[in-house]
């Protein structure tokens, strides 16, 4: 049995998200989605959890101020050094480069998180994608058996898929 | 991206380092010091165990150790040779200026026009002559053994208790 | 360059060259690669260890003896000789200056003759003093008193040298000219006791003090040692049960340094004190405040004094009539009174003696001393005959030393062609001055410190002035040049053959009055000492009462006159050659590397002028160009120009720099009528100082004799603050804490500490155009600010305070480095580390006392003046922050001192260079840690005149000021 | 290029797609002539900086007391312009606010740029620059480290993080645009954008992170912006000079970052939107939103003036009310009263609608109220320092030629970088554009019917 990939177009998210809902009640999981612009209706679509680079942030974060902290005290203690009289743990001074830290480091973290799950950068596209869909239309490519194709085909054109290819895979 | 942004970032990783790490010792000893003379510390300080201060006299009571007279030479080697110096008001001027015979010692250890190193109280505090200048009793020519940068001073400072203020050595 | 090398010239300069290479360019070349060490070690001679030889100061004829510290071969530093009675330790600006004339790179550096072209061709020693022999055997061949000497007095043994080489050449024409000299004062003192010699003063014993015109803390006689005695005299003490200051007045034209220090200023037009000094004794006789025994004939007194009636003299003058009698009245019933004249007719000098004497002061506040050496200067009169004789023609050769008669004689002495009819005209000495460009042969000659000299100022003191280091350039001693040709000529040669020989000898002839001690001893004590100080003796005074000419009121003042003064550095233009001197502000001015036309604003107004307009003044004599400085501190109807510049050759740092004003008077005259008119022209009047407001803040603060008596402390209009509100843990100083105390009623704003700090911290300066762009480098400045109009009855003529580094405990310029270039020092100092700074300057920007300097450009030493620079500190680059470091090198010397030889550390053992250089002992340095430190101690002493500078902004100076002191207008 | 031919008043994703991408075709003469009249003026500041390296800070007219001037203007100038950027971009997308679509990609490419010049200026100012990394922490032989309690050293981080986190918001932003232009484009610049765009495919996973990362980003940046410019008000408040040390500084400073931000935003995408045809995409109702903006944060910078003229009056400290009387009426007081024209009064006029929709005057006004914000500055830097603690050390100053090419040279860069950006890269945000799409359509009926 070999598995091929069928790609539907669509002209709107709405109609996409639709398709989406479609194919899940239809049992078919294996598909895939592209869309010029991120939309909110795909998304609850799908029904995925929230995105984990919240975490990797926060970790980022806690990170910055830890070594904002380890930084500005270090240094501090690695030479005593008398300035104008003030005490050598001068906080306010550190809470401003604590700060700086935690903010650099978040959004470092948040970046890289990003690239890292979602997979860029990459040199090989998934299959099925188009330059269509970066522009103005809303995809949905489900890869699935042979046989499955058929029904899977029905789904998508009566949930007003503009197109309906079959690739195969 | 990273195929042509890694290199870059590497490269200039490495000329900062470059640059930082230069920064670190722009005073390093030279090793290549040739002497008019072909003198021996190993014969002297070695050999014949003659202590550092009979020649450099002045470590003791003087920023700069001194570099022997020659008549402090010729005092084993051989005859002295008359003259005089500019003398002090403890003792009164005389006019009588000295030959101007001259050997040109090359500096073996240099510091920067921004350190004011002083001899007199480490020896007074009993440094050995030996732990900034390296063993200079088993040396022919005098190489330099150690590198004498800010952080071997303040290494030796912090560990016996000796002043940490910066303006002791650069003012 | 901080290793040993043999004392010989070529080699040490040729290091010192590198070293000074290496110290133009810091952080960026190591010091001299090359060691050489002696041939023959000189176990006196540690290289990296200072050594001092005791000298005397040159640069003016007060004589005050002075000390050299010498760091491998160079002199690098002067200060006062405290053996010597007249300095006692202290040198004036001038005084500290005179390296600079040692090492200006403009001294000639080898014999030259002049061709017929006009252009000098460099000649060797040989050919020079075979040329200058010759000429003088030819000359004296022609037949007697064919050879003239001309020079400044340079002592009694050169005196002697200088008349045996005319005499071996048959001649006696010596002239000893000074261009400032004491005439007027010796003819008083020969009218009234039949005696030349000069008096010496006691002001410190005094309880008032007027000055008609006399500078004394400036350029006056003998201003170090006045200056100290000044000191003392306003120290409040208590006179007859009352805490009191001497009560001091001036008379005079312009508001000077000195004037500004006392209590009044009577501005009269010049020449006017003698008529108020005549008045002044009128009021005295009149209401007979004389002294019984004073030895006059009152009838005979009264009748000089009848045409001086105080309304007759204040008709004349303008003085207000009830300040002459209150004059008159203080001075008279004074315990213990002193006038002095500093003008240019005798008639005020006889006057203020008259005074002293018949209020029975001499012995007192001024005496005449037994056994005064004899009088070195040439009298006027001899000097114009010398002139006169030149111009005659009866003079073929004519050998010119020490002075600059060309340059300070006035036009109508007409020098310039005197000289240009003498065939052979020789000048010897450092610079080519204007002079120099009339010689036909110039010789370069030692700077006093390189020469073997003797100074005998007064009775019972003589300097011997040795040498302090090898010559710097291929020169000779003037004396050994004219032993030399002397020796050439075939007739009686002079008894010694050089200069050391001929001082020696002279010396050794006084070894009798050295108790004891045999001949070689008295020798080696007498350079020790610096000089024979002996006890001082009164000589009895014949008093010659006999009915003196009375005296004729002047005519009524002019409509403008002007008045020229020896500028306070500059001198009679001496000065002009030396950066330093250039660069420092005049006290009162304020102007640098220029000269002033300084007028009041009504004057101005009259004349149709403004600030910096180039005006023309010209008096019967002259004309000459300067711009005009609008200032009340002159009398309106008065122009005031200072003395000493507007020199056309001279070197680079005086050419071309300011007007001369000698041009425009008369022989011996300081003043004379003038006109003014406006050029067309502007020159921007160069001052490093901004504000003369000080807007109440608590700056240079004064308080009233009165307040100080009552013991109230005045209101400050700045904010009162009850102590530091600290939100910290004060930081602890558990060893020393180093703190200054700095008595702003002793300062006289002589700058002698500015000069110094120079000297000592390796300080740049900057020329015209970079004061001018803010740039200015010193540590440390003399403040000066004019009290508001309103509140002028109480406050002083003028605020002067020294402003330094304030080395805060909270210090504002720290934490805002992001590098801890400027950080706090575990012994209380403000350290800054040239090293690490990056040139933010921030710490600038910070700083409330704005006493932070930053390097703008790399700093330039033209050779062979690097060769001063202080060994033990830092050179620094372009980019860098700097500022005062309380002489930290020193600080540190005497802690390594007081270690290596496993000892406390001594109060007093640390002197930094401005508490070491202030003649009035205004600044005293130490360990705020240790009560029982004068400095202290000084602070207790006088607790209620303590203050610091803007203390309301908590920055903690370790510097506590001593109140001004002054008195309250309008009360007795 | 040809004149932009106007899109329909339904303007499809196509549409948008093609009035944005149709600017980043390649450029004629004209631009590569101004390109290099930039850099030109660049190259000439970079010789005359060597120059001050070489010999000195002398060649400034930097002088006793005023040792800050026109260098430390331009950085507080130019973090000022910056912070707009980060505002639309970040602030106002957590606002959710309407407009912003279409303007934020040129206001935070403006912050980019303009940080990246203002970064320059710390080091130019600096007595001994080849020494900068002494301001930052790194392990060395002499364990010596910077002093973490100057202001200096804050600001090293905050502008420094600044522009790393600015960066990669603009970044994260561009990727999917950039896939865009990949798929439009051909030859080498297909090539350059298929780099750029690091395989970037609009998958449901790529959006699912993409969104969330975008949201906390915009989190992040937004109390960013807000420290640094109070960390640069700092630099003085810190201070204790009359005329620097005040409490208000942070806000008022934030404020007139916005202020001066906002106003360069306009003062660039007038002439832009022209240039580059994209009339259509920019429209009146933007303008009219981002002067609106413009006029708040004027309101709020004049009344800061007014408090610190009230605290010091108030306060009585008699040293704090000399430095501000030689403020206002000092030889330097037209420069305040030249300020507060362009800052005060003339923003005023943006409460006529008519003016704010009036491109033209709404140009002028902001140009204005740039020339402003730069007196504001001076005022406060080099105005300071003239009038301090020491009355004998007071003194004016004067810029030097130096000073003032160097300048011009940031000028020419900030507008350089600008312009060689806005034809390569996407100027406006297409997907965003794309989800605000509604909101553009309603902002061409409203533009269609004014003009009709």
């Amino acid at each position: 049995m070999s598995t091929v990939a069928i790609i539907s177009s669509f002209a709107d998210d709405t109609q996409c998200a639709n398709a989406i809902e479609q194919l899940r009640a239809a049992q078919v999981g294996d598909f895939n989605t592209f869309s010029p612009i991120p939309s909110h209706r795909i998304e609850r679509a799908i029904g995925r959890s929230k995105s984990p680079v919240r975490w990797i942030v926060l970790a980022g974060g806690i990170l910055g101020v830890l070594a904002g902290l380890a930084i500005t005290i270090g240094t501090t203690y690695e030479w005593r050094l008398n300035a104008g009289g003030k005490p050598l743990l001068s906080w306010p001074p550190f809470i401003v480069i604590c700060f700086e830290l935690m903010v650099l480091l978040g959004g470092i973290f948040g970046f890289l998180g990003v690239m890292m799950l979602s997979g860029v950068p990459t040199t090989e596209m998934e299959p099925g994608y188009d330059g269509r869909f970066g522009e103005d239309r809303f995809g949905i490519v489900v890869r699935c058996d042979e046989a499955e194709a058929a029904r899977i085909e029905l789904v998508l054109k009566e949930s007003g898929a503009e197109e309906v290819v079959r690739e195969g895979a | 991206m990273n195929k042509t942004v890694l290199p870059l970032a590497l490269l200039m990783l490495v000329l900062g380092g470059a640059a930082i790490a230069l920064s670190q010792r722009p005073w390093a000893p030279r090793a290549d010091v040739v002497q008019p003379i072909p003198f021996s510390h190993r014969v002297h300080a070695g050999v014949n165990q003659i202590p550092c201060q009979y020649c450099h006299a002045d470590a003791g009571r003087s920023s700069e150790p001194g570099i022997p007279a020659v008549a402090r030479c010729v005092g084993c080697h051989g005859d002295g040779i008359a003259g005089g110096g500019i003398q002090p008001v403890t003792r009164p001027w005389t006019d009588d200026t000295p030959a101007a015979f001259e050997i040109q010692w090359n500096r073996v250890y240099t510091l920067p026009d921004f350190v004011r190193f002083t001899h007199r109280p480490h020896i007074h505090a009993g440094v050995q002559c030996q732990s900034c200048h390296g063993p200079v009793q088993t040396m022919d020519r005098v190489a330099p053994a150690i590198e004498i940068n800010m952080g071997f001073c303040v290494d030796c400072h912090t560990e016996k208790k000796a002043t940490l203020d910066c303006v002791n050595c650069h003012h | 360059m901080r290793e040993g090398l043999p004392i010989s010239r070529r080699s040490f300069i040729k290091l010192a060259a590198t070293a000074g290479a290496a110290a133009a360019l810091p952080g960026c070349e190591p010091a001299a690669r090359k060691l050489i060490p002696y041939v023959v070690p000189d176990e006196n001679v540690v290289p990296g260890v200072p050594s001092f030889f005791a000298t005397t100061c040159s640069e003016c004829p007060a004589g005050c003896g002075a000390v050299a510290r010498i760091r491998e071969g160079r002199v690098i530093k002067l200060e006062g000789n405290p053996a010597d009675p007249i300095g006692q330790g202290a040198l004036c600006a001038r005084g500290q200056a005179a390296l600079q004339g040692l090492y200006n790179p403009d001294r000639l550096a080898h014999p030259q003759v002049r061709g017929d072209d006009g252009a000098l061709r460099t000649v060797s020693w040989d050919e020079a003093e075979k040329m200058l022999g010759d000429r003088l055997a030819a000359a004296s061949k022609a037949g007697k008193d064919r050879v003239a000497f001309f020079g400044s007095p340079q002592g009694p043994t050169f005196r002697k040298i200088a008349l045996a080489f005319l005499g071996v050449y048959g001649s006696s024409r010596a002239t000893f000219y000074e261009a400032i000299n004491q005439e007027p004062a010796r003819v008083a003192a020969k009218t009234l006791f039949g005696r030349r010699d000069l008096p010496i003063y006691r002001i410190d014993q005094a309880e008032a003090l007027i000055s008609f015109g006399a500078d004394f803390l400036e350029t006056w006689q003998s201003p170090v040692e006045l200056a100290r005695q000044y000191s003392l005299f306003r120290t409040p003490q208590k006179r007859r049960g009352a805490l009191t200051i001497g009560r001091s007045t001036y008379v005079g034209p312009r508001l000077s340094m000195t004037a500004s220090k006392c209590d009044d200023w009577i501005a009269t037009a010049p020449g006017a004190q003698a008529d108020v000094a005549w008045s002044v004794l009128n009021v005295l006789v009149k209401q007979r405040w004389i002294s019984p025994n004073s030895g006059f004939d009152l009838a005979a007194l009264s009748n000089a004094v009848a045409n001086f009636d105080p309304a007759a003299t204040s008709a004349r003058t303008g003085v207000p009539v009830e300040t002459i009698t209150r004059l008159g009245e203080t001075f008279g019933k004074a315990d213990g009174a002193l006038a002095i004249a500093g003008t240019d007719d005798s008639s005020a000098h006889l006057a203020a003696m008259i005074l002293n004497a018949v209020t029975g002061n001499f012995g007192k506040t001024i005496m005449f001393l037994a056994g005064s050496p004899a009088e070195e200067t040439s009298t006027p009169d001899e000097v114009d005959a010398a002139v006169d004789a030149m111009r005659g023609g009866e003079i073929d050769a004519a050998f010119i030393a020490g002075a600059n008669p060309v340059f300070t004689m006035p036009v109508s002495a007409r020098m310039a062609e005197a000289l240009q009819k003498v065939p052979f005209v020789v000048w010897a000495g450092g610079v080519p001055d204007e002079t120099a460009a009339m010689a036909s042969l110039i010789l370069p000659a030692h700077h006093p410190l390189e020469a073997w000299r003797d100074t005998a100022p007064r009775a019972g003191i003589r300097g011997l002035g040795q040498p302090v280091m090898q010559p710097v350039f291929d020169s000779k001693p003037v004396g050994d040049i004219l032993l030399a040709a002397a020796g050439r000529s075939s007739s009686a040669k002079p008894p010694w053959a050089t200069t050391a020989a001929a001082v020696k000898a002279e010396w050794l002839a006084l070894a009798s009055k050295a108790d004891g001690a045999g001949p070689e001893d008295f020798w080696v004590n007498v350079r020790r000492e610096g000089g024979l100080f002996e006890e001082q003796h009164l000589s009895a005074l014949k008093l010659d009462t006999s009915p003196f000419k009375a005296p004729v009121p002047a005519a009524a003042q002019m409509e403008l006159s002007v008045y020229a003064y020896p500028h306070i550095f500059l001198y009679d233009g001496r000065g002009a050659d030396k950066p330093w001197l250039q660069e420092l502000p005049e006290p009162v001015a304020q102007i640098v590397w220029d000269s002033w036309a300084e007028m009041h604003p009504e004057t101005a107004r009259k004349l149709g002028v403004a600030q910096d307009d180039v005006i023309e003044i010209k008096t019967e004599h002259g004309a000459i160009e300067a711009p005009v400085l609008v200032a009340s501190t002159v009398r309106p109807g008065v122009i005031a120009v200072p003395l000493g510049q507007g020199h056309r050759a001279y070197g680079r740092y005086a050419k071309d720099v300011g007007t001369n004003a000698w041009l425009i008077l008369a022989a011996g005259a300081t003043c004379a009528g003038a006109t003014a008119r406006a050029t067309g022209k502007t020159r921007r009047l160069v001052s490093p100082l901004g504000k003369s407001d000080m807007m109440g803040r608590s700056i240079v603060e004064a308080m009233s004799i009165e307040q100080l008596a009552r013991g109230v402390i005045p209101k400050n209009e700045a904010e009162e603050v009850t102590g530091p509100f600290e939100m910290y843990t004060p930081w602890k100083y558990p060893g020393h804490k180093w703190g200054m105390t700095i008595d702003v009623n002793a300062c006289t704003g002589c700058s002698a500490c500015v000069t110094a700090c120079y000297a000592e911290n390796n300080i740049p300066w900057v020329g015209k155009e970079g004061v001018d762009n803010g740039r200015i480098m010193s540590w440390i400045r003399i403040e000066r600010y004019f009290p508001e109009a309103k509140a002028a009855a109480q406050a002083p003529l003028l605020y002067l305070a020294p402003m330094l580094c304030q080395q805060c405990g909270h210090a504002p310029c720290e934490p805002v480095c992001p590098v801890f270039a400027s950080y706090h020092t575990d012994e209380g100092l403000n350290g800054q580390i040239y090293n690490r700074c990056v040139g933010t300057r921030y710490c600038e920007n910070n700083c409330p006392y704005k006493v932070r300097r930053f390097n703008w450009f790399v700093p330039e030493w033209p050779a062979p003046l690097n060769l001063q620079l202080n060994p033990d500190v830092t050179v620094r680059g372009a980019g860098v922050m700097e500022k005062c470091t309380f002489c930290v090198q020193r600080i540190q010397f005497g802690e390594l001192n007081a270690k290596t030889e496993d000892r406390e550390l001594r109060d007093g053992e640390i002197v930094t260079a401005c508490q070491q250089a202030c003649p009035t002992r205004a600044i005293t340095f130490g360990d705020s840690n240790d009560p029982a430190s004068a400095m202290m101690r000084r602070r207790e002493d006088h607790e209620l005149r303590n203050y610091r500078a803007l203390e309301e902004l908590n920055t903690q100076p370790a510097i506590t000021y001593l109140r001004n002191l002054y008195r309250e207008k309008g009360k007795a | 290029m040809a004149a932009a031919p106007k899109i329909s008043a339904e303007p499809s994703y196509r549409d948008i797609d093609r009035s944005v991408l149709r600017v980043m075709e390649p450029a004629g003469l004209a631009y590569w002539a101004w390109i290099g009249f930039c850099f030109t003026l660049v190259a000439i500041a970079a010789a005359l900086w060597a120059r001050q390296i070489y010999t000195g800070l002398g060649v400034t007219g930097l002088r006793q007391p005023v040792m800050w001037a026109i260098y430390i203007t331009n950085f507080v100038f130019w973090v000022g312009i910056a912070h707009s950027g980060t505002l639309i971009s970040a602030i106002l997308f957590l606002f959710r606010t309407k407009w912003r679509t279409a303007v934020y990609r040129a206001a935070e490419t403006m912050t980019i740029f303009a940080v990246a010049t203002a970064g320059l200026f710390p080091l130019i100012h600096l007595g001994r620059v080849w020494f900068f990394y002494w301001l930052l922490p790194y392990p060395n032989e002499r364990s010596l480290q910077p002093d973490f309690r100057s202001p200096l050293v804050w600001d090293a981080f905050a502008v420094s993080t600044y522009l790393t986190i600015s960066a990669l918001f603009w970044t994260m932003g561009l990727i999917p645009d950039i896939a865009n232009a990949r798929e439009a484009a051909s030859g080498w610049r297909k090539k350059f954008y298929t780099v750029l765009a690091m395989g970037w495919q609009g998958t449901d996973r790529q959006w699912r992170h993409y969104s969330m990362a975008y949201l906390l980003m915009a989190g992040l940046a937004t109390p960013l912006v807000l420290s640094v410019h109070s960390v640069v008000s700092w630099d003085f408040a810190m201070a204790i000079n009359p005329g620097w040390h005040s409490t208000i500084f942070a806000p008022y400073f934030v404020a007139g970052a916005i202020f001066s931000g906002v106003a360069m935003v306009i003062t660039l995408l007038i002439p832009m939107r022209r240039l580059l045809g994209i009339e259509d995409l920019l429209t009146e109702w933007h303008f009219d939103n981002l002067a609106k903006v413009v006029l708040l944060t004027s309101l709020v910078v004049s009344y800061a003036y007014i408090t610190e003229a009230f605290m010091t009056w108030y306060a009585g400290d008699p040293i704090e009310q000399m430095t501000f009387h030689m403020r206002y009426f000092g030889p330097w007081g037209w420069m305040y009263w030249v300020m507060v024209l362009c800052n005060c009064v003339m923003p005023l006029l943006l409460f006529s609608p008519r003016i704010r929709v009036n491109l033209r005057a709404l140009w002028i006004v902001t140009i204005f109220v740039n020339i402003g914000m730069w007196f504001e500055r001076f005022v406060i830097i080099a105005g300071s320092l003239t009038a301090n603690f020491e009355p004998s050390q007071w003194a004016g100053y004067r810029p030097s030629i130096t000073e003032i090419m160097i300048t011009v040279g940031s000028f020419a860069w900030f507008v350089g970088l600008f312009s060689l950006f806005s034809r390569f890269l996407p100027i406006i945000s297409m997907t965003e554009l794309k989800e605000g799409i509604v909101w553009l359509r309603k902002a061409l009926k409203m533009d269609r019917a004014t003009a009709a």
